[in-house]
Parts: structure tokens; C-alpha cells; sequence
């Protein structure tokens, strides 16, 4: 296994740990519930946003905990949803009186496990709210899925909520904020590998090396069509067209674009494919205010990479110029 | 010789957390053909406590046994499988609260609460080739038998029976609910890992309690993709 | 081929072209030379810091232009050192009344480019100076290096003397926060996979997937041994050993400790070996004051990892905390 | 007759222009078998230039025309091979400056000063298994037949002789300059690229300037790993 790994069975609780251990003074890790908080949270009068799901997508879900961002997350086994009482532990060591705001992505198993921990969180008096998140423009239903999946537009939904629950806002008026940037999020990936969970050992889907899948989803489900590899504008053209073709966007907005790596794909790659992205927008009529390229969702080390573009408007535009920080940083 | 002990159902527990553990990687395997290949990891981090813990375990009454099975799932099992498996065994403890005995008509009734909760908690229903496919047939032939009267050891080779029957006419659909949904091509074709533990479990439950029946599918016979 | 990549030969212009286009208002790309220059730079007073060499290690060194930084950087064919005309006009296009200081990892490429464009604009009267970067203790000399390799240590010697610079240095004192860096860094590197230059279109050595490269340069080179692969641990163990029992540690030290992804690894296995870094230099006796995980200094989608430390003292720690900013960013 | 004309130095750099081009993958893929396979792609970079250019540039003299080749290829070639080569080209330009005509004599000392520029450039010589190690026995025969008088292609025939069978001795060495030192095994027991490269040049040399010899090492014959 090309893979650094101790026993695969302690993967994620190590690299929790891991994670702690690199900001000592902003989290905490309990083990027990593979749970990720910020030391100095809960506090009075701030919405807390919290978030989680399976494992292999970092720097979601756990890394992206920081000032500006999450207040907590937890994250189960590799692609396998949290058991209802580490999302419930969540929630309520989280809780403020001002409410907690849980970010769904969707998938079947988070939606399952949530429901069952924001109803025993409400049946004891904790004033929880959820949102799912479905920026996935690629299949309608999908594996995991009814209805769109949620993926890498998840970090715009956490840093518009992260920012407006720093400022102060209240559990209705987050959830707002939520609902207005998944409105106007859209994204679709493509993968040219497959990517390997530590406890399987093996790669979870096959595919050639001359072959993509484009649409795919984050845990490797299948998207539109396998294909055969194009040359890296054609790819970007393809996504751009299901990306933009599907939103609500239109000559003269102002958007943010990010080209998101899926976990095996180097920088350079990313910014040859972001080229091409700022070059389509152009002509579009778009006016790209922020641009995001790297990794912020990812499917272990699958090649690969996604397209979102996010519609703008001044108070989005002020959330995203928010400051924040995460664990996952360079400097 | 038509009851069934607290002690019966705890040796279909222990054997329940036996199929699962020795079909961790299988099952896995069933999984990744058309998904995410955690589904044996995710049942075993539950079993594999239980298998442990069920010695010690409340064992006051039928109901206190398994609302401990559930609450041991829920709290470890995470995935699409953890509130399935949870909800499943909580609504069939519900009904056995106070019992130390149960019968077929009791049987019959748990798993038809189960089916009820685990529809309210994922949403899907018959046709989406989830292991509702497998239960809701199992309970119809459990009432059948209930109603006339049968032995469990006869009901329990039937439910087998239909379990094995079920995950076959299951392979040609295609899912819509859970891991497996949209799949396409991919899915079509393929067993549902979730039915074909199902019927594991009975065929090794059969096996346990001297009922004698022997399995066609290779899906159980082989055990090994 | 398994890459995001148009025509080969177009791979290195496309990703420069990318890297401004996703700075519009801070970087230029000068495509002849493939340079990305600051644009408000050069500034009277202030020496520029600068860096180049061979594509394939992104985010270094076009995408560590930013604030704080680099001012410039060439970047030549992947794994080939820019041709000296790019470098001299690296050189020349940065140049201020206070001089230019040209960062080098070890590579006799780098080096022979480097030092014929720094002769060149020496003999215009340029107040150009050099550094050699060589912080790998894998080997003493190796493919491509007389002496030891320059590696993700090039970061620190990076942020170092761009803070010096930032803070009025002269161009000598700045070299001589290059030399402090570079004589308190050690780094050692780990590879579980090759990786393909786009131009190639195959990998560039064999490895089976059980097995490791111990102390592997980031073009590939060998390192100290061929072995099996091991838990993740024991690799990080044998790392720390090498790179701690080289350099001039000590119980009670105040460290910076890098885990740097070689391309292809995921974030999550990097903090699993964060994870492991941070028990060995408590036990070590060191105190982490600052900690980098992530990619730093990679070799396209090689999956692997190295580890870095560095000796801090009162004036590094300032200048690790100076503001920064690069190309390749989060938020 | 002992005579090289301007038309004839042309030729020969219109040759190597061919040489490199056509061998531009299998130069790569010698230079990958230890190292990072971007020899050929390098010299390519510059060669194209050199080839499309050739017809335009400067040939007021031999040494003019030189020195243009070593700007292209220092203009354009980065990695070892650019320094290399452009030092290489400039040093024996610099001897050459008026001449529209040169012997083997002069020949001799162009490759002389190459080498020592070469030297000072990259810090290697005799042993370390670089192309100095095919360029060095090369200036010695050249040396040795510029003394004799002999025809400039006996001198060429005897370089191609000299340049392939130290390409093959040198298999045995370990790299300790540039690219591949310290590759250990796995650099032992493979040619150099770039003496490879020059005994590919100097072979089609021959055949181009009607010098008959005949290649044994597969290196020359086969021309693809
Ligand atoms: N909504 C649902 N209702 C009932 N069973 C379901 C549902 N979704 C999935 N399943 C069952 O669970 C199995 C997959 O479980 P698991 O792999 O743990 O979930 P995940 O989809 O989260 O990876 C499927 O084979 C199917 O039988
Ligand atoms: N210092 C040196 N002096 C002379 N020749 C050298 C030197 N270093 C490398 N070479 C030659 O250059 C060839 C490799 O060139 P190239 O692949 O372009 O360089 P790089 O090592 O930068 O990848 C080697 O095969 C060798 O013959
Ligand atoms: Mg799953
Ligand atoms: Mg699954
Ligand atoms: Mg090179
Ligand atoms: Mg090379």
C-alpha cells in the first residue's frame, strides 16, 4: 500500500491527533468520538457551525476548524458517516445559547446519522438547526444520495456561515447565509484515478489510465460517463459548461471560482486547469473576485479535480474577505 | 417447542456477530464493486463490541438485550448501516421489553416494527434494492407462519430461503437508495451488499440451529467475491 | 496519462500563466522567461530575494512569490534548471539600489545557470549575491548535487530572508539570515511512488508499491537505500533520526518542524506523520514553536514525504512570524 | 583537402541538429534510466531553435556562427546540458572568430578549449563519468592526428571510434558529477546520456560526410531502450 500508515484501523483517530497536536492551542481532540473543537468554544452570543462526515476528505471536515471557520466537527471511519452519538457530542458540547448550525453535506448515511443526533440535541432543549449542502451539479440521484451531492461548495457555505456568526448573527440569520451560498454554488469534478481507504487496502473503483470519470463524486461514486482522458481545457470546458449551464448566473456577475484538487493531483496541474477557468469566465462576463485553487476537498489520494463557481454579491463578498484560519495552513 | 428463549436469541446474536465478523472483508468487497467498500468495516466496529460485551450484557428481558445491541450500533457504527442496524434493533426491542420468551407472532412483529422504523429513517421502500428488499418478504413469510401455526425451525428455513431468493431478483435492479443509488451500469447486475449479509446471517443462523438447509447462491456458498 | 495537461511543452507556460492569472493584481508573468515577478517590484531600499530552477516542485518557486517572500522566481522545464537568460533576467528585472539576493538549491544545473547569470549582471554593476541552499542530509552527494541537495528546507531560508528584507536588511545581513537558516535546517525525504513529467509521459524510476525510496531527492534521485515500506511510524522514526542526530539539535531547543508532502500523498497520512513528529521531539526534548504540514516542496505526484527541522532562536522566530503571503493560498 | 570550410562546420551543425531531434525520446529514456529524463527534451529545446535558424544566422565566420549556436543553446537550454554546451560552443567560437576555414589543427584546439571551459563550468573531469570522458580520448586523437597530418576523415572516423568504445567503458563507472552521481547501483552498468549522445552525433557525422565505419554497441545501432 502506497500509503503512510500505521494500523489502518488508526488512521483517522492518529490523524485527528495529528491535527491537534499541530494547533495545541486552538484544538482539542477527543478520541472517543473523533471529535475536533475549538479549545475557547462554545461562547456566549455566537452561533456555533459545526460540521462532519466520513473520513478522506481533508482538509474537510476536521481541519477546517479554526477562527472564522468551524467551531467543531467530527468525522467517522474513511467514507463512512459519524455514528449519531459522536454527531450528537458535537452538537452539544458546541452548543451556545445562541444555537448551533450543523452543515450537512448530502449524503444518506450523514443525513441518517445528524437527523437522529440534532433530535436528541432538540429533544433536550439545545436550540440546533441543520442545512444540507447540494452543490453538485454532475447526477441527480448518485450513490449515497437523494438528490444532488454535496461537495467541495461546502467550504463556501462554512466560510459565509463562519463569518457571519462571528458576527454576531443569530441561528436564523446564519442558516440564511447558508441557504443563499448553497443557492448560488455549483460544482462537478472529474477523476482520472481511483484512491485507496486504508482499512480496504485496495483502490475502490478501477479505472484506466487512459480513461476519467467525469462527474464523479467524492467517494469515487460514478458521475455522467466514464470517458476517455482529454486534453486538461477540454475537461475544464466540460466542467465549466455543467458548472455555469446549471447556476444562476449570467453576463456581468461577479463570482468566486475554485479549482479544487481531489487529493492526488499536484499544484501545477491545478493552475494549468485554472488558466483555463479565468480564460472562460472572461468570456462569460464574469468578474472573478476571488479565485481559490488547491485542496479543500478531496477523496484521499484520487487524481483528480473539481470546478465550483460560487455567484457573488456584496454580502457574500464581505463574509469571504472575513478573516479566517484553519489548521490545514502554510504559514 | 414454539417459544423462543432469551438464551435462542442471544446465540443468534453471537452467531449474527460471528457471520459479520468472519465476512468483514467479503462484505467490504461487496461493497466496493459498486461503492465504497466500508460496509464490512462499519458492521464489524459494531460487532465486534458486541461480540464482546454481550456476555456482560443487560439480559433482564429479551427487550433489554437488544435495546443494548442498538444503542452499542448507534453509538459505533457510523455510515448508512449504524442507523439502519440501530433503528432496526431498537423498534423490535420496544416490543420486548418484558419479554423472556417470544414467540413467532412475536418475531413477526419486531421485524415488522423494524422495517417500519428503518423506512422512517432512510426513506427508501421496496424496489430500491436496499435490505428492505430482503426484510419485508422475510416478515410476509414470518406472518404466513405465524398464522399457521409453524415451528420456528420451519420459519427460519423459509425466511433463509426467501433471503437467498430475494438478494438474486434484487441483482437485475438498480438501486435508489443508500451507497448504491445511480450507480448504473456499475450496480446493475451486482448483489446488494446489505441483502446478501442478510442472507449470510439466516443461512448461518439455519446452520446454528440444526435447521437443515443447504444454499445455492455463490454469493453464499463461496463467500468471496 | 493521468494528468491535467494540454500540450506537454505547454505544461510550464500554462501553470505560470495560471499562477497570475489567479494574482492579477500582485504577480506578472513574462512568459520568454518564464519569470512571475511581483509587480510593485523592485523598490528602492529593499533587496529582492529570488529563486528559480526546475518545474515540478510547485508551490515552489513561482507560487512562493507574495509578500514577505520572493519577489521572483524563473522556473525552467520540469526538473531542468532555467536557462541562465532567465535567470539573468530574474535578475536583472528585480534589481534595486540595495542588490538582489538569488537563492540556489544545490543542483549543478541550478548552480551553473545561476552562476553565469549572476556573473553577467555582476559585470553590469548589478549588487547581485548567491546562496546555496543544501539542508538534505540523505546523501552527500547525489544525482544532480555535489554536496548535499537543497530541499523543503529552501522554505524557511525563503521566509527568512524575505522578512529580513522586509525589515530594511542589507543585502549582506540578509545572506547572512541565508546562511543562519541554512546551517540550523535539516530535512530528509521519503518516496512511496515515482512521478511523471508530463513531457516523459512515464514515470521517471520503478518501485514497486511495497516498497520505498529512503531518502529520495525530489527529482527522483535515489537516496540511502531501497526497502520495504513500513509503518508509518517507523518511517517517521528513521527520518527524525536522520535529520535530528545531523544537525545542531539539542534537549531544551526551540524547532520549527516541517512534514512536507512530495505531491501525491494526502494531507490526512501527513498529519498521521506530524502525528509521530511531534511524541519524537517532546521526547527529544525539543519544544515546536511553529509547525508546516503540508506541501511545501514536492516532485510533481509523487506520493511520499520529508521531514524538516529547524533550530530557532529569538531573531528566526520573528522572522518565521512575519506577515507572508504567496501565490497558492487558502482563504 | 586536410581543409574544413565553413560549409562543412554548417553541416555538421545541421547534423547534430538531426541527431538530437530524432533521438530526442531515446535520449530522454537513457537519461531516465537513473535520473530525471530530461536530457533529450533539453538538448531538443535548443536544437530546434539552432535547426530552424541555421539557414539565417550570422556565417560571416566560423567562430560568428558558433558563437549564435552557443547563444540559442544558452538562451534556451537550462538544466546541465545548456551551461554545458553553450561553454562548450562559445569557448571554441572564441578561436575562431576570423576564420572561414580551419585544419584539424585548429580542430584540435577548439575541442581543447571546449573542454577546458567544460571543466571550469561544471566542476567534473576525467572519471566522473560525463561526456568530458568521450570529449577528452576525443581531443587526444585529434591531437594525435592533427601531429600526423592525417585527412580530417580519418581524424573523424577515429573519433566516433574513440567516442563509442569509451561510452562503453565508462558503463562500468559510477556517476560523480551532474545528474547521476550517487545514483549508485542503479546508475552502474548504464551509458551516460550525454556520451551517448556524442558518439550518436559523431557516428552520424560520419555517414554524413561519407566516412564509412560501422557501429557494434547497440547504443548506436538500436537507439532506443
Ligand atoms: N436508506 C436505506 N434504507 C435501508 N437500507 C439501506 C439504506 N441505505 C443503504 N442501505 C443498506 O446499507 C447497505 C450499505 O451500508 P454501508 O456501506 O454501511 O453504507 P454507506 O452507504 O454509508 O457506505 C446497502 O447495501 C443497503 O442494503
Ligand atoms: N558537470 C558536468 N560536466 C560535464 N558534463 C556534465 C556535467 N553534468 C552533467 N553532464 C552531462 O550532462 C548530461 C545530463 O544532461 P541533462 O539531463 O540536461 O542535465 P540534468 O542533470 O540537469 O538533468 C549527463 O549525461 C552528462 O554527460
Ligand atoms: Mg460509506
Ligand atoms: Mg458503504
Ligand atoms: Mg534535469
Ligand atoms: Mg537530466
Amino acid at each position: 500500500m502506497r500509503k503512510f500508515v500505521n494500523n489502518p484501523n488508526d488512521f483517522v483517530p492518529e490523524m485527528m491527533a495529528g491535527v491537534a497536536a499541530a494547533n495545541p492551542n486552538l484544538l482539542e481532540h477527543q478520541p472517543e468520538f473523533q471529535l475536533i473543537k475549538r479549545k475557547d468554544r462554545p461562547v456566549a452570543g455566537k452561533v456555533s457551525v459545526v460540521q462532519g462526515s466520513g473520513s478522506g476528505h481533508e482538509p474537510a471536515h476536521a481541519m477546517a476548524v479554526g477562527p472564522g471557520m468551524l467551531d467543531g466537527a467530527v468525522q467517522g471511519a474513511v467514507f463512512a458517516a459519524p455514528p449519531v452519538d459522536a454527531c450528537y457530542e458535537c452538537i452539544k458540547q458546541l452548543a451556545s445559547d445562541a444555537g448551533v448550525l450543523v452543515l450537512i453535506n448530502n449524503y444518506q448515511g450523514d443525513r441518517m446519522n445528524w437527523d437522529m443526533a440534532v433530535e436528541m440535541a432538540q429533544a433536550e432543549g439545545v436550540n440546533v438547526k441543520s442545512f444540507i449542502i447540494d452543490d453538485d451539479v454532475a447526477v441527480k440521484d448518485s450513490s449515497y444520495t437523494i438528490g444532488r451531492r454535496g461537495v467541495a461548495g461546502n467550504f463556501f457555505v462554512i466560510k459565509a456561515c463562519g463569518a457571519a456568526a462571528d458576527l454576531g448573527k443569530s441561528l436564523d440569520e446564519v442558516l440564511e447565509v447558508a441557504k443563499k451560498v448553497n443557492g448560488q454554488v455549483r460544482t462537478m469534478g472529474v477523476a482520472l484515478s481511483s484512491c485507496i481507504p486504508p482499512v480496504k487496502g485496495t483502490p475502490i473503483f478501477d479505472i484506466a489510465v487512459d480513461e476519467m470519470e467525469v462527474g464523479v463524486g467524492i467517494h469515487g461514486e460514478p458521475g455522467r460517463r466514464r470517458d476517455k482522458t482529454k486534453p486538461a481545457n477540454e475537461i475544464l470546458d466540460e466542467m465549466f459548461e455543467a458548472v455555469s449551464g446549471d447556476g444562476p448566473f449570467s453576463k456581468g456577475d461577479r463570482v468566486a471560482v475554485m479549482v479544487n484538487g481531489l487529493g492526488g493531483t499536484p499544484i501545477s496541474e491545478l493552475y494549468v486547469l485554472y488558466n483555463r477557468a479565468a480564460r472562460r469566465c472572461e468570456e462569460a462576463g464574469y468578474t472573478i473576485v476571488r479565485n481559490y485553487v488547491g485542496e479543500y476537498c478531496t477523496s484521499l489520494e484520487m487524481a483528480g479535480a473539481s470546478l465550483t463557481l460560487l455567484k457573488l454579491d456584496d454580502e457574500l463578498e464581505k463574509m469571504l474577505d472575513a478573516p479566517a484560519e484553519v489548521a490545514a495552513r502554510i504559514f | 417447542m414454539s417459544d423462543i428463549t432469551i438464551g435462542n436469541v442471544e446465540r443468534a446474536i453471537k452467531t449474527t456477530a460471528d457471520t459479520v465478523l468472519a465476512n468483514q472483508q467479503y462484505f467490504s468487497d461487496l461493497d466496493g464493486i459498486a461503492g465504497d467498500g466500508d460496509f464490512g468495516a462499519s458492521l464489524a466496529s459494531g460487532f465486534r463490541l458486541i461480540d464482546a460485551d454481550l456476555p456482560e450484557i443487560d439480559k433482564s428481558s429479551i427487550g433489554n438485550m437488544l435495546l443494548k445491541i442498538s444503542m452499542i450500533i448507534t453509538k459505533n457504527v457510523g455510515g448508512c448501516s449504524g442507523p439502519i442496524w440501530g433503528t432496526g434493533f431498537m423498534r423490535a426491542a420496544m416490543l420486548t421489553k418484558e419479554k423472556q420468551e417470544i414467540g413467532l407472532a412475536d418475531l413477526e412483529q419486531m421485524v415488522g416494527a423494524a422495517i417500519e422504523g428503518i423506512k422512517a429513517r432512510g426513506g427508501a421502500d421496496l424496489g430500491d434494492k436496499t435490505l428492505l428488499d430482503s426484510l419485508i418478504p422475510i416478515h410476509e413469510k414470518l406472518k404466513e407462519h405465524a398464522e399457521k401455526g409453524s415451528s420456528p425451525a420451519v420459519a427460519l428455513r423459509d425466511a433463509a430461503e426467501v433471503a437467498e431468493r430475494k438478494m438474486e431478483e434484487a441483482k437485475a435492479l438498480q438501486p435508489r437508495r443508500g451507497r448504491q443509488s445511480f450507480v448504473g451500469e456499475r450496480a446493475t447486475g451486482t448483489p446488494d451488499p446489505g441483502m446478501v449479509a442478510i442472507a449470510c446471517i439466516l443461512q448461518d443462523w439455519c446452520e446454528q440451529f440444526g435447521v437443515e438447509r443447504t444454499p445455492q447462491a455463490k454469493e453464499l456458498t463461496q463467500r468471496s467475491v
